[in-house]
């Protein structure tokens, strides 16, 4: 071992300084270590604790399982590669995507999924703003709602079964990172799916444990549960759980210093 | 110091380590480099003092000037708003049937009634008011209670069948099957004959009769609505709770009534005015077929 | 490990090198001559171009070169560059990075000697510096000697000519982006935008800092540039050198004098090293801080005329030219190098993107038409069946004076369409509309077709009631509810 | 014999635990990869049975003349897949280039953009990155401590383990495993399978130093070992998750929302910060002095730029979130630590370059010197650009446009991109005991091709980016917004083009790298003008203490 002849007086009395670290493989490493480590815990860890990290509103629901399983799909497709989900507070922002995206949006987002490309549109608030049938038509063939695009096809969403046998195991693994399901909601996971995309299921319990939920066969195929129907009812949700635009919530937002 | 070495081609002393056949200089640093280090150290602890930075136990520090993106944008918006006002007031106090000659006054108004209804409206009317059942479309070139600016105006302020509002628009159609006044057949019937008025199928006499004696008070003879009742034109390729015979009958048996709010309460009269003007201008308004053609109309046009 | 190996000992750190301060001597020949030429003529460029004026006709600003950023529109003489043409700039940013690697491969960091703003700059202190404090040796000496007032205000006057061409130089860079008589009238009585201000005393203090004090040091620490040209060379790119077969060993005329055979042409006058801008040895051998201005050819020149020996001591030679000499090869002219294949290439290359641009930009209409249907409803099913799709229509006017454009369908059996400036009962298949200067109308359309109609692909098609009439078209997609 | 059964054992013990996941899977996805396992466990025990009999690659892996001074095995295995997954890589990034410009060249549903994307992010920077780094590293500290590679056999299992890591993540993103996290896209149990091989790397490199023969530990080293501890570290935070079930293929992070945010881009700017950074300087601090055959410039200044710069680069993450929901104050601390990073960033370039003194004339003789100072004067640029980014103001416009990509291209193609290269140059000779490369020339050509490429890109790319900053907030004299989202897309096309032709010349010049290093492993010599570049001297390139070869 050739760090440890710093016991040699000979030695100690010249080895100073940065010569130290050079010659001790252990305490370069900590102390590298330790100097990584600061940024990172001055920086992440106050947002824990700093109440109005995540301001205080209401309307926001964990995803319904259907919308979950759709959440998975959009995760799966890589679409935040070229979709935010996160409008920034800029006049020509809000004006053309809607208000300004909040942090406790996406409360129950994991993983979130606010981008870092727009080679598409900003989706933070693309729920209720086209019809069922447009999306399924734009995924499935995107260049014919929108000549200009350059988005993929998705047709195969709408030919694939949804497989939502284990949806619980979703929604239970979500609970246990701290998405408030109740255990009813995770046992009854598999009938409130079926129940939001099949109209003709009885809704039974599922519009209660998710306020705003709305159940309806979203890709026009009532025969069958598809991916895209759970990729169509997250595009529709996206957004619309919370108020925004309550003057009041306005004010305090704006009025908010320090965070 | 024994070992000082010269490096010959830059004149500098080496520092005497070895690994490899590589060594090192003991150059010292470049001025300019540490200078401008230092510089961007002190510009960070001034940037951190103007603006909100530490994180502390409940809050962060504000920064000096208490800025926030959040409130910036709400500044913005508020000088956007400033520079509106005037138009708002313009808006409110033309009367509703210049407006559509006022060519700058009418986009304005369009693009802020655009802004409102997506706040306000899309949650029935869709976006873009393209309806859904039950919920009429607005783009669409049936009006049950009037599609010019002014009936459009009116209906908004004052709503339809909004409980307690003294002006709001009211009919309500008779439950002809749940209140036993037709049969289950004639119900039957009647849902035949109304089909046959779009030209899908053959309506048999019986249903036309009872047509004649229970629907044409309200749908007009030919069954083309009368917009008095606000009632919908049933000879027509627009149906508000669907096409189909099902749907007819079922509209027989047991009518459904939507009822929409009457917003005179909530909103400012330019706000629904311009609101008036941006349903108006998707594509199905009427004209004031009487007024446009009045010349006396186009007086304030052409003063300007 | 053992206790005899070396134990280095370290100097304290946080020593920083001190800049050597560099006192060019003043020279006169061929080069610097060139380089007065090239300094009179960029900053002429620079400092005069905001001046020009051009008659666009009243839509349009009467500067000849106008960067408008309110309106999102870049004027050069007779070119008009739109945001969404900005690929030309694209074009632009390429050929600036090929005529690099062309002007590189022929004659190596001319840029860097002759053109770059950083070495105009400089040079243009230097002058200030030997008009305030003498040439070379008054320099040197003025810096060592104590600090006076006489020193002090000397150093001020020379600061203040230095903060003087700064803010000259500040000042005019922000006539490029607005109406130079106009902008110079809202600078002084404080009415021009707060950005005015702060660019202007953000270049102030950058001209004033890099060109006053950090010259030299800019090329040989911070900029990439003479790392990517000196990357960009090979053995056949001209660069300044010594030929030290021929000059070396080098020794003065007296020691020449007693023994000739021993000492070659270099009689170490160090005069090369006296007038050199960033200080540099070129016996020393080609270097980074070499920024190939050729002042030292100058000077050698001058020197061996003197001493009556043939020029060409220091010269612009190539590597392979250098070898070849250093053989005994004739010397074989710089200009020579510049007919190789690279070369040629690169001016290929450059030439033929050029040219595409120039092509594009001539045959460029300034008429164009874009449609976007309405996303939803993506129809909407009319009382008597028929039905009809809405759309944002965008005509372009791309000149600078009102025109009159007739929209027309293609396609679309039995479509007729009508605007929101018109009312419905007036639908045709044509319309005519009169487009501001140099703007883009927007125009909501409504384009409706009989029941049974199918969903099918037509077009919109524009053209400019002029005499040019130009013409475009986009193609549009019919919705229907039947599909 | 007992050690032989003891590893076939081992192996058949994991196919066997493989099979049973693949059978009793969750999720059809997790059978996949299950049956991926199984096979590399499968080779695993036939190489383990029969591997001494057969003979592979004949002279590829190991040179017949290799008289193993030091333990050169992983390095040169390394540099193969370097090769290999660098041409996927660039690949990848061609296709996807040109699937913006033409989108019918996606394939529903496995060759869809948001499928190939993170394939061709993760080739490039960990499979392409990666194994120059390892390879680099392994070759670097052996020599920088004259001692042979400690654990030997770890240093095995870590060049085998990070290239099934590889195609686990690879082929995962093409079926659609993904937690969407960029750069940290694969899932949780690849994650482990990583933290497993990462620890070993650790150890393998932390071992030869214990090991070394010489009392200082060369800078180049410093930087290898902040890089493999702030990876370790990052990538265990950031793919803390909670899996649906431990036989399925999806797990949720442990984090929500704007905390997961930050976590995400803490990783994501660190991945640039430590793994394209740290790692890619201590290949510099080797390669540059190596081939320059120079000093390093200043060791003073090389103690200040590593301590500022892994201390510095930490805080920047939160640039990436400028004006999102994440706190102004987190924002704020972004961005001013991402301003002070700037020169000590320049303090990489401005050592590397200067190393250079009294050899500039190298530049124009030697071709691989040429790449290495490019890759100098891109890593100076973009540290410039970097900074310039992160101010709010310039943010404002540039985030979530293609100014972004065109920036980390100008880094990725320009600063990894031929530092690597410059490195595989000087490495493919001497680790096949060849007298030179193959041809020096075709290095030349490579340059020429990778430069043209990145004009190309690096114009386009940011001229996009203004585009598409301009144009999204554009406002008409009525006051509202001129240009829908449509239109700036349509907008792009010529800019996409070009683009893909910048990065099929860069591609092209790859090519010609790999028949270049080809022949060279081939021991072939090419017959043209000479051009000159760093000497070999094997009999010095030995550890100080003789060792048998392990």
């Amino acid at each position: 071992m050739s760090d440890n002849n710093m016991a040699d007086p000979a030695v100690k009395e010249v080895v100073k300084g940065h010569a130290r670290l050079e010659r001790n493989i252990t305490l370069l490493g900590a102390a590298a270590l330790v100097t990584v480590a600061i940024g990172g815990i001055v920086e992440i860890a106050p947002l824990f604790w700093i109440d109005n990290t995540i301001e205080e509103v209401e309307g926001m629901r964990p995803y319904t399982p259907l919308e979950q399983a759709g959440r998975d799909i959009y995760v799966r497709e890589g679409c935040y590669l070229c979709h935010s989900q996160m409008i920034r507070p800029f006049r020509d922002e809000v004006e053309r995507y809607g208000h300004y995206s909040l942090a406790a949006e996406s409360m129950y987002d994991h993983p979130f999924q606010w981008g870092s490309k727009r080679t598409g549109p900003d989706l933070a608030r693309v729920g209720g703003r086209y019809s069922d049938e447009w999306h399924v038509q734009h995924l499935e063939n995107p260049q014919s709602v929108v000549p200009e695009s350059v988005m993929p096809q998705y047709g195969f969403l709408a030919e694939t079964r949804l497989d939502f046998e284990h949806i619980a195991d979703n929604l239970s693994a979500l609970s246990m990172v701290g998405v408030p399901y109740s255990e009813e909601g995770i046992e009854a996971a598999r009938e409130d799916l079926m129940a939001q995309a099949d109209p003709d299921v009885p809704a039974g319990d599922m519009q209660a444990r998710y306020p705003g939920a709305q159940a309806r066969d979203f890709d026009g195929d009532p025969d069958r549960i598809t991916e895209m129907d759970a990729l169509v009812a997250y595009l529709q949700v996206l957004g619309t759980m919370v108020d925004v635009n309550s003057a009041a919530a306005q004010e305090v937002l704006s009025g908010e210093t320090g965070r | 110091m024994g070992n000082k070495r010269i490096d010959d081609p830059t004149g500098t002393e080496f520092v005497g380590h070895e690994w490899d056949g590589i060594e090192e200089l003991n150059t010292p640093l470049p001025r300019w480099w540490l200078w401008t280090f230092y510089a961007t150290i002190v510009w960070a602890i001034g940037f951190v003092i103007v603006y909100p930075a530490i994180p502390m136990i409940d809050r962060a520090t504000s920064g000096y000037f208490g800025w926030s993106s959040r409130g910036q944008l709400a500044d913005e918006l508020a000088a956007e708003e400033s520079r509106r006002a005037p138009i708002f007031e313009a808006i409110a106090s033309t009367p509703l049937a210049e407006l559509p000659f006022n060519e700058e006054l009418m986009t304005q108004a369009v693009a802020g009634g655009a802004a409102a209804f997506r706040v306000h409206c899309v949650q029935c009317h869709g976006a873009n008011a393209a309806g859904s059942e039950g919920y009429p479309n607005l783009t669409d070139d049936e009006w049950l209670w009037g599609g010019n600016m002014e009936e459009i105006e009116y209906t908004i302020t004052h709503g339809i069948r909004q409980p307690g509002g003294a002006d709001t628009r009211t009919s309500e159609m008779p439950a002809f099957g749940r209140d036993g006044i037709l049969s289950g057949e004639q119900v039957d019937q009647v849902a035949d004959y109304v089909l046959s008025l779009t030209g899908r199928g053959q309506g048999s006499a019986a249903g036309a009769e009872l047509f004649a004696n229970n629907c044409t008070v309200c749908h007009g003879e030919d069954g083309g609505g009368l917009r008095e009742f606000g009632t919908p034109s049933l000879n027509d390729a627009v149906w508000l709770y669907g096409d189909s015979r099902e749907a007819i009958r079922h509209q027989v048996m047991d009518p459904r009534h939507g009822v929409m709010p009457a917003w005179e309460e909530r909103l400012d009269p330019a706000t629904i005015r311009m609101l008036a003007a941006y349903v108006h201008s998707l594509g199905g308004g009427e004209d004031f077929v009487e007024v446009a053609a009045d010349p006396a109309v186009m007086e304030p046009d052409e003063q300007e | 490990m053992n206790k005899n190996d070396p134990v280095i000992h370290h100097s304290p750190l946080g020593d920083y090198q001190a800049r050597k301060s560099v006192h060019p001597k003043r020279i006169d020949g061929l080069f610097r001559r060139f380089k007065w030429l090239i300094m009179v003529v960029t900053l002429g460029i620079y400092y005069g171009t905001p001046w020009i004026r051009w008659d666009r006709g009243p839509y349009a600003p009467d500067q000849a070169v106008l960067v408008d950023v309110a309106n999102r529109r870049f004027y050069m003489f007779d070119i008009e560059i739109w945001p969404h043409e900005f690929y030309f700039v694209a074009g632009l940013l390429i050929m600036a990075g090929i005529g690099l690697f062309l002007v590189t491969s022929a004659v190596g960091r001319a840029w860097c000697g002759y053109s770059c703003p950083q070495t105009v700059w400089t040079d243009l202190f230097q002058h200030v510096d030997r008009f305030v404090d003498g040439d070379r040796n008054a320099r040197m000496r003025l810096e060592a000697a104590p600090w006076t007032w006489g020193k002090v205000m000397r150093r001020l006057a020379k600061w203040a000519i230095y903060l003087v061409i700064a803010f000259w130089t500040g000042g005019a860079w922000i006539m490029y982006f607005s109406d130079a008589p106009t902008m110079v009238r809202d600078f002084w009585s404080g009415d021009a935008a707060l950005a005015a201000y702060i660019t202007v005393a953000v270049l102030t203090a950058t001209t004033f800092v890099l060109g006053g004090f950090m010259r030299e040091q800019v090329c040989i620490y911070m900029c990439p540039w003479p790392r990517i040209q000196s990357a960009l060379m090979d053995e056949h790119s001209l660069l300044v050198t010594y030929k030290d077969w021929r000059g070396e060993p080098r020794g003065s005329i007296k020691k020449a004098q007693k023994d000739p055979d021993a000492y070659g042409d270099c009689v170490d006058c160090n005069l090369c090293v006296a007038v050199c801008p960033t200080g540099w040895d070129i016996r020393k051998g080609p270097d980074i801080s070499c920024i190939t201005c050729g002042l030292c050819i100058d000077a050698c020149d001058r020197v061996m005329k003197d001493v009556d020996r043939p020029r060409g001591l220091i010269d612009y030679v190539t590597l392979d030219d250098a070898e070849a000499e250093a053989k005994g090869a004739p010397v074989r002219p710089a200009w020579k190098a510049l007919l190789r294949g690279r070369t040629i290439a690169y001016f290929v290359i450059w030439s033929a993107i050029g040219a595409g641009l120039l092509f594009l930009l001539g045959t460029r209409d300034h008429t164009e038409i874009t449609a976007a249907p309405d996303r939803n409803p993506a129809y909407t099913l009319m009382q008597d069946g028929s039905v009809r799709n809405n759309y944002t229509v965008k005509l372009r006017n791309m000149e600078s004076r009102p025109r009159d454009m007739r929209v027309s369908l293609e396609g679309l059996e039995g479509g007729m369409m009508w605007t929101d400036e018109m009312s419905a009962e007036r639908a045709a298949r044509e319309f005519t509309v009169s487009v501001p200067a140099d703007e883009t109308e927007t125009l909501r359309v409504y384009v409706i077709a009989p029941g049974g109609t199918g969903n099918q692909d037509f077009a919109f098609t524009v053209v400019s009631l002029d005499e040019a009439a130009e013409s475009d078209t986009v193609d549009a997609q019919f919705e229907t509810p039947g599909g | 014999m007992e050690a032989l059964t003891t590893r076939a054992g081992t192996w058949f013990g994991l196919l066997i635990l493989a099979i049973m996941a693949a059978a009793l899977a969750h999720d059809s996805l997790f059978a996949i990869h299950m049956t991926i396992v199984a096979i590399a466990t499968g080779i695993g025990l036939w190489w383990t049975l029969y591997g001494s009999s057969v003979d592979v690659a004949g002279n590829w892996l190991r040179p017949a003349n290799d008289q193993s001074k030091y333990d050169d095995d992983p390095v040169r295995w390394g540099v193969i897949a370097t090769l290999f997954w660098g041409m996927a890589g660039f690949a990848a990034g061609l296709f996807i280039a040109l699937q913006l410009a033409f989108p019918e060249l996606n394939f529903e549903p496995y060759l869809n953009f948001g499928r190939v994307r993170p394939l061709h992010t993760s080739a490039v920077i960990f499979a392409f990155g990666g194994n120059a780094l390892i390879a680099t590293s392994f070759y670097v500290v052996q020599r920088t401590c004259r001692a042979r590679l400690a654990f030997p056999g770890l240093a095995r299992f870590v060049f085998w383990g990070y290239q099934l890591f590889i195609v686990l993540a690879a082929t995962g993103y093409l079926l659609g495993v993904t937690q969407s996290r960029e750069y940290a896209e694969p899932e949780w149990y690849v994650d482990l399978w990583l933290t497993i091989v990462w620890v070993a790397y650790l150890a393998v490199f932390v071992g030869t130093i214990v090991k070394r023969k010489e009392p200082h530990i060369y800078v180049a080293n410093w930087f290898y070992l902040a890089f493999i501890l702030t990876i370790a570290m990052l990538h265990i935070v950031n793919n803390l998750a909670v899996p649906v079930s431990f036989l399925g293929s999806r797990s949720y992070s442990l984090f929500s929302g704007v905390q997961d945010a930050l976590t995400q881009w803490w990783y994501g700017h660190n991945a640039v910060g430590f793994f394209l950074t740290a790692g890619f300087l201590a290949m510099m601090y080797y390669f540059v002095p190596k081939q320059a055959e120079r000093p390093v410039y200043s060791y003073r200044l090389s103690i200040i730029h590593f301590w500022s710069l892994i201390f510095l680069y930490i805080w920047a993450g939160p640039h990436h979130l400028h004006y999102t929901a994440l706190p102004d104050w987190a924002q704020t601390l972004g961005m001013v630590f991402s301003v002070m990073l700037w020169m000590p960033s320049w303090g990489g370039m401005i050592n590397g370059l200067m190393t250079l003194n009294g050899a500039w004339d190298k530049i124009r003789t030697d071709p691989i010197i040429r790449m290495m100072v490019w890759a100098l004067a891109f890593y100076g640029m973009s540290t410039f650009e970097g900074p310039l980014l992160s101010i709010k103001a310039v943010n404002s416009m540039s985030h979530y446009t293609d100014w972004t990509i065109g920036h980390v291209h100008s880094g990725a193609l320009g600063w990894n991109g031929m530092i690597t290269f410059a490195a595989l140059y000087y490495l493919a000779p001497r680790l096949w005991g060849r007298e030179r490369l193959y041809s020096l020339r075709m290095v030349n050509w490579h340059f020429w091709l990778a430069t043209l490429g990145i004009v190309f890109y690096a114009a386009s790319m940011w001229v996009a980016g203004m585009m598409q900053g301009y144009m999204w907030r554009e406002y008409g004299a009525d006051g509202y917004l001129v240009n829908s989202f449509a239109e700036t897309v349509s907008a792009m096309w010529p800019m996409y083009v070009a683009r893909a032709f910048g990065g099929l010349l860069y591609l092209a010049g790859a090519v010609i790298m790999v028949v270049n290093i080809w022949q060279t492993i081939a021991g072939k010599i090419r017959e043209e003008a000479p051009l000159t570049t760093a000497k070999y001297n094997p009999d010095a390139d030995r550890p100080a203490v003789a060792e048998p070869a392990e």
